[in-house]
């Protein structure tokens, strides 16, 4: 259960961050990999949500592709308003994983990961050979900044271009990583959360109790690309271009990895392992040419000391031992 | 759905709640299950034995959709079942267990036993998402159908421990509680008795008469022979495959064709 | 080899760029960014870029610094990996131009980076040399990126017209990679070739990057049979084994490509199946190269461990960058503005080459409408048994 | 057409070689090796500076490439995969653990080894005319020799006691622990071997396709397709598998354009798995 103090909690956060941050950090370089790392946090979140049920999902570079090159043409060909095209672009990204996922989502571990593996692959390909609708190789440049948004002539967001643009795309992209954690928070903390975790550890016992898991699978898998679609729309519009290798099968690898760093135990994880990693390795840059070794050093070692993530810290002796002298201890329970 | 575990009074109901009609089952030349016909009636206690390899398993699978008959049909409450996905046959009223190793290893008793109430519940996904004035009252009625479900099963003093932690007995009667907690209307019970000393055995019986007081029909598949004969109303027993006896304890103590069988097969074991 | 020295070269890195980080001396420093990819299948474009940099920065350094002005400058390198990334790319040139105020960056090496950066370099004030190809890089109303080699676009007429005059072709086959440069290189080699009146057998071989066995792309070239193949733009990866796998495949034709690559690999991969392969070569061969060459090449090999030909032509981008920061004095060390004024009339020897009759400057204006190319001397090579040999020297203009 | 099929054989055996070790790991240990194309980068330039810049002959060099990656799969075994999982609460960790230490090695050998493509020119030269198709000499001693250590691999699993032994934690892990095999031992010996394989092909196709620092990814998933689609775990299927692959990808170059044949490839290994998600040579299972 989710205690409304801990959403607020959790508002109050997520408002200190994206109101505050711009106005300490100045550097445009560090606003721009803080916005980056939150747009990766989304589309993590995604492969999150397949974890849960005990998928690999390694498909997830594919959908934030797709939601990418939604957004480009629709905002650039058909001057469809961003802020549409990014919520088709969720949309669309679904409904291609629903319709992949009936036909994958009984597999499951290796075959499951490699498949989703295969089908990265495949709409990098697929983009590549897209001739002129998707751009081909050269992707599709100039896409506009997010224009306004208003409501019956009230602007509710003002045109990108009218404001800082860095301080604007830092700001949507925190804006999206709030509203995506609160969704994978309140479907891991209701009751569909509890039976996705039956799921993940036996899905014939599940289905034993009448769990639909056909059903629940396409769900999971289906709100985990809605989720890269999103998350691909931001980066399409944030880095006003997309191409066929924006994302591809190391990003996809990436993103899981993130998970399981920051801990797929915890809604947070993905969000703490992709921000810890993902400015981890800009802030290594210091190394330089052994940036990459250094970076990788740190992942080795994270998973051999953490194997089961960094937020697995909380569950720490001393940190259980005070929490169960101040009575928290179990209540962690879904429902 | 009302989450009450009605109590019936002891009275021997006579309506078949599950007919199994000429089901076999066939893997390539090999027949596992040939022709078995039998019918569960409704608050009885009714048991499958036969020795080891004689197709209970099979049998057990088919029935519960696991796999889906050659031929033949089951039919439950009246309805034809045969082939249906194993979480509509749940649905309706006709849950299994698994033996040990199919369990949520790191839930707590009491959240397996939480989370196994999916098909209890008016609200659907989106009202459960959203929070919905049902969702709500089924969340009120799963918190109570649980604690009754842990009290019947005797699993109130472990139902903080995680499932990967308990003893054999408790484990089986946490595989229970979750079958309970999808209320059905048969409980097929899947070697309950295996591994246990006579101290477990002799509580699991209790369990399982409680289940049954409580108005749930039970079908078991066992090895045990003396369980079976001490908890059963009627048996089938079956081997190689086809129902070589039918019905009440003491019938099939006396049948020579289950004597036989059974002698056979402790001669094998013996000769290994 | 390094293997050896790895570990400690490792204990010294971290080290010294930890000192780097607070030891500043007391001369003015002047930082130049390189950005290109540095890992991965194509790390070797980015970093030869970034050799070829540090190597000529340590040679200016150890004389004292660039004079600017009344003041000396020590040139400080600042390397950014953009792994072939359009993200990594974008922070990086963030990251040098707002973090460590970078105003010029060297790289990246291919097209797609190149024009994603260009946002960064118009808000930020930076001047950017750039390896892609792509015309708009360099045209109105794009000012602040230059091109710092010859173009497919710009060798392509010139290769195929000698060969067409001197080797007797009239047949030629494509084979190119399956990229934003793949496609823009193999469109301009179709144009020139057609321009010279060759005929074109086939164009549609495009293999992956990353491709390691070229024996299905190259059969059915080879099949046709041409006077020449062209690798379109290749990686110097790739090149020797296209060339192999064409000479095994039975081809005898002439093979040629507009890109620069390197001897040694050629030598080990190909061996002698490469010999009378036709690139395009920097300064770097015995009979063209001047002493100030050879010493680079010596820097070079400190700092990278092994000469590569490609750094040839990389090494024009850093040094035509200091002198024209030099030549338009103080105000352009912070102050694209100033530098870009001063493109036109800047003018320099060439100390890559002995001969000292050709210049240094900023071209392109027939291609790009404004002066953003560096004139690096266009040079033929053929390989031949290790090395490579002059075939002529042109320039873009 | 003759050249494309002959191609595709070539290619075949060359993939197979690739695929072995891989599937050997996955059957094994159950991880999906994501290093395994950094493992056989390592090989290749094992080889490549045994034999061209210490002036080794070609045989020592090749030694030189198992061995050392024979200790370098044992280590990864002993230091990182059998702690990651026992303690991770998840199997998949070890699959990820896989990726982590692909790119670690890669940048160990791009520091290492350097940039450049580095090519092992072997004083086997010649082409071979079949038909109306080219077959070098070169790939003809490659492909003799990758079949032989295809087939020694083989009698060593049917015929000796480890490799019995392997094939019993294949079959069933804690079965065989029960009747006391050292199975932390036999996992690195496992992972050696798989280790060694991936080494041994590197060294070999060193001589044909050169090596660079980069290219560990796109072997590692070139492997992966030959390994899913001949069945995961499966020697025999492996072997299937990279004659398949080789055989459509030969194919592909010849009639269509491109890039289309790995879309091709891919959107085929979808469906395939799909259908078949045990591969050609699985057998189905659960």
């Amino acid at each position: 259960m989710i205690r409304s103090n801990q959403v607020w909690a959790f508002l109050i956060l997520a408002l200190v961050y994206i109101v505050g941050v711009p106005f300490i950090v100045e550097s445009r370089y560090i606003l721009g990999i803080l916005a980056s790392a939150a747009g990766l946090s989304i589309i993590a979140l995604g492969a999150w949500l397949t974890l849960a049920i005990g998928r690999v999902n390694l498909g997830q570079g594919a959908f934030a592709l797709v939601g990418g090159y939604v957004v480009a043409i629709a905002t650039t060909r058909w001057g469809v308003s961003f802020w549409l095209a990014i919520v088709v672009a969720g949309f669309i990204s679904a409904a291609v994983g629903v319709v992949l996922g009936l036909g994958i989502l009984r597999l499951r571990g290796v075959y499951f990961a490699m498949i989703t593996l295969s089908f990265t692959e495949a709409v990098r390909l697929a983009l590549l050979n897209g001739g002129e609708f998707t751009g081909g190789a050269g992707g599709i440049s100039r896409i506009p900044v997010p224009g306004e948004l208003s409501l019956l002539g009230v602007t509710i967001i003002p045109a990108f271009n009218s404001v800082n643009t860095h301080v604007a795309s830092f700001v949507l992209s925190g804006v999206l990583l709030a509203l995506a954690v609160l969704l994978c928070w309140r479907i891991s903390a209701c009751r569909i959360g509890g039976v996705f975790v039956s799921m993940q550890q036996s899905e014939e016992l599940a289905q034993s109790v009448g769990v639909n898991i056909t059903h629940l699978r396409i769900v999971a898998f289906g709100i985990g690309s809605f989720l890269g679609g999103i998350g691909g729309g931001y980066f399409a519009a944030a880095q006003q271009s997309v191409y066929p290798g924006g994302f591809g099968v190391p990003d996809s690898v990436s993103l899981v990895l993130y998970c399981f760093l920051g801990g797929i135990g915890y809604v947070a994880g993905p969000v703490v392992g992709t921000f810890l990693l993902f400015l981890g390795f800009q802030f290594l840059q210091d190394f330089q040419q052994y940036q990459m070794l250094a970076y990788s050093l740190l992942m080795v070692a994270l998973m051999i000391w953490l194997p089961n993530g960094v937020l697995s810290l909380s569950e720490a002796g001393w940190i259980r031992r005070y929490r169960s002298q101040h009575g928290q201890a179990g209540a962690h329970h879904a429902g | 759905m009302q989450v009450e575990i009605p109590v019936t009074s002891g009275q021997p109901p006579r309506d078949p709640i599950l007919t199994v009609e000429n089901v076999s089952k066939r893997f390539g030349g090999l027949t596992a299950v040939g022709n078995v016909s039998f019918k569960v009636k409704e608050g009885e206690i009714f048991a499958i034995i036969g020795p080891n390899g004689a197709g209970k398993s099979t049998l057990f699978k088919l029935i519960t959709s696991a796999l889906r008959p050659t031929e033949g049909e089951i039919v439950f409450r009246g309805e034809n079942v045969t082939g249906l996905s194993p979480h509509l046959v749940a649905a309706k009223g006709m849950v299994r267990t698994f033996q040990e190793t199919t369990i949520f290893r790191d839930m707590t008793v009491i959240e397996a036993t939480r989370n196994a109430h999916y098909v209890t519940g008016q609200a659907g996904l989106l009202g459960i998402f959203f929070n919905s004035k049902a969702a709500r009252q089924d969340l009120a009625d799963i918190d109570a159908s649980t604690d009754r479900i842990l009290e019947l099963l005797e699993l109130r003093s472990v139902a903080r421990e995680r499932s990967k932690n308990l003893p054999q007995g408790r484990l089986r009667a946490l595989g229970m509680a979750m079958a309970l907690a999808a209320h059905p209307k048969l409980l097929l019970l899947d070697e309950p008795f295996a591994g246990m000393n006579s101290d477990e055995t002799d509580q699991m019986i209790g369990i399982v008469r409680r289940i049954r007081e409580s108005g749930v029909t039970v079908m078991l598949v066992e090895h045990d022979m003396p369980a079976v004969m001490r908890l059963s109303d009627r048996i089938v027993v079956i081997n190689f495959g086809k129902k070589i006896a039918e019905g009440v304890p003491e019938e099939i103590k006396t049948s020579q064709a289950v004597i036989d069988a059974y002698l056979g097969e402790e001669d094998e074991e013996l000769g290994i | 080899m390094r293997i050896s020295g790895m570990l400690l070269a490792a204990a010294l890195g971290v080290t010294s760029s930890l000192m780097s980080l607070g030891a500043h001396a007391e001369d003015k420093v002047l930082k130049i960014g390189q950005l290109g990819v540095m890992s991965g299948p194509s790390a070797s474009w980015g970093l030869v870029s970034r050799y070829s940099a540090e190597a000529l920065a340590g040679m200016i350094n150890d004389e004292g610094g660039l004079s600017i002005g009344d003041d000396k400058y020590k040139i400080e390198i600042v390397s950014v990996d953009d792994k072939l990334d359009i993200r990594a790319a974008i922070a990086g040139i963030e990251r040098l131009a707002y973090q460590d105020k970078v105003k010029y960056v060297i790289g990246p090496n291919v097209d797609d980076p190149s024009v994603a950066i260009l946002p960064v370099l118009e808000a930020a004030g930076v001047f950017n040399i750039s390896y892609g190809f792509t015309k708009e890089l360099f045209m109105e109303p794009n000012k602040n990126t230059a091109l710092g080699m010859i173009a497919t676009y710009q060798t392509a007429p010139v290769v195929y017209k000698w060969l067409a005059d001197n080797k007797g072709v009239k047949t030629v086959s494509f084979v190119s990679w399956n990229g934003v440069g793949g496609k823009a290189n193999l469109d301009s080699g179709l144009d020139a070739a057609k321009k010279v009146g060759l005929e074109v057998l086939s164009s549609d071989a495009v293999y992956e990057l990353g491709t390691t066995d070229f024996f299905p792309v190259m059969g059915g070239v080879v099949k046709a049979n041409p006077d020449l193949i062209v690798l379109s733009g290749v990686s110097p990866a790739e090149a020797p084994l296209l060339i192999r796998a064409a000479r095994e495949l039975g081809y005898q034709g002439l093979m040629s490509t507009e890109t620069a690559q390197d001897a040694k690999v050629l030598e080990e991969v190909a061996g002698s199946l490469a010999n009378g392969f036709i690139s395009l070569g920097g300064a770097s061969s015995p009979e063209l190269q001047s002493e100030y060459m050879a010493k680079f090449r010596d820097r070079y090999v400190q700092v990278a461990g092994e000469w590569n030909d490609e750094a040839g032509t990389k090494v024009y981008a850093l040094y035509m960058l200091l002198k024209t920061i030099e030549a338009a004095g103080p105000k352009a060390v912070d102050d694209i503005e100033a530098f870009k004024a001063s493109l036109p009339q800047f003018e320099t020897a060439n100390p890559f080459i002995k001969d000292q009759s050709v210049k240094l400057r900023w071209v392109g204006n027939s291609w790009f409408g404004q002066p953003r190319q560096i004139s690096v001397p266009m040079v033929i090579n053929e390989y031949r048994d290790g090395g490579f040999q002059t075939l002529f020297v042109t320039s873009v203009e | 057409m003759t050249q494309a099929l002959i191609n595709g054989l070539v290619l075949g055996a060359n993939y197979a070689l690739m695929a072995l070790g891989l599937t050997l790991i996955f059957a094994l240990m159950g991880v999906l090796n994501f290093a395994h194309g950094q493992l056989y980068v390592l090989g290749g330039f094992v080889t490549y500076y045994v034999f061209t810049v210490m002036g080794l002959p070609f045989v020592v060099a090749v030694l030189a490439s198992i061995v050392v990656l024979a200790i370098v799969g044992f280590l990864f075994d002993a230091l990182f995969f059998r702690r990651v999982q026992q303690r991770s609460a998840r199997e998949e960790s070890s699959m990820l653990l896989a990726a982590g230490l692909a790119l670690l090695l890669e940048s160990l050998i791009l520091l290492g080894f350097g940039e450049k493509q580095r090519g092992v020119a072997l004083s086997v030269s010649g082409v071979y005319q079949i038909f109306d198709a080219y077959v070098p000499a070169s790939r003809v001693v490659v492909f003799v020799v990758a079949m032989l250590a295809v087939v020694l691999f083989i009698l060593f699993m049917r015929h000796t006691k480890p490799g019995r032994v392997l094939r019993a934690i294949a079959q069933d892990r804690d079965v065989t622990a029960l009747q006391g095999v050292n199975i932390a031992l036999y996992s690195g010996v496992g992972f050696a071997i798989g280790s060694a394989l991936a080494g041994l092909a590197g060294s070999l196709l060193v001589t044909i396709f050169a090596v660079n620092s980069g290219m560990g990814t796109a072997i590692s998933i070139k492997a992966f397709i030959m390994v899913m689609l001949g069945g995961a775990g499966i020697v025999s299927g492996a072997i299937v598998g990279a004659f398949v692959l080789g055989m459509v990808e030969a194919l592909g170059y010849a009639f269509l354009p491109g890039s289309v044949t790995y879309l091709v490839i891919f959107v085929g290994l979808i469906l395939f798995l799909v259908i078949r998600p045990n591969g050609i040579m699985g057998k189905p299972w659960g």
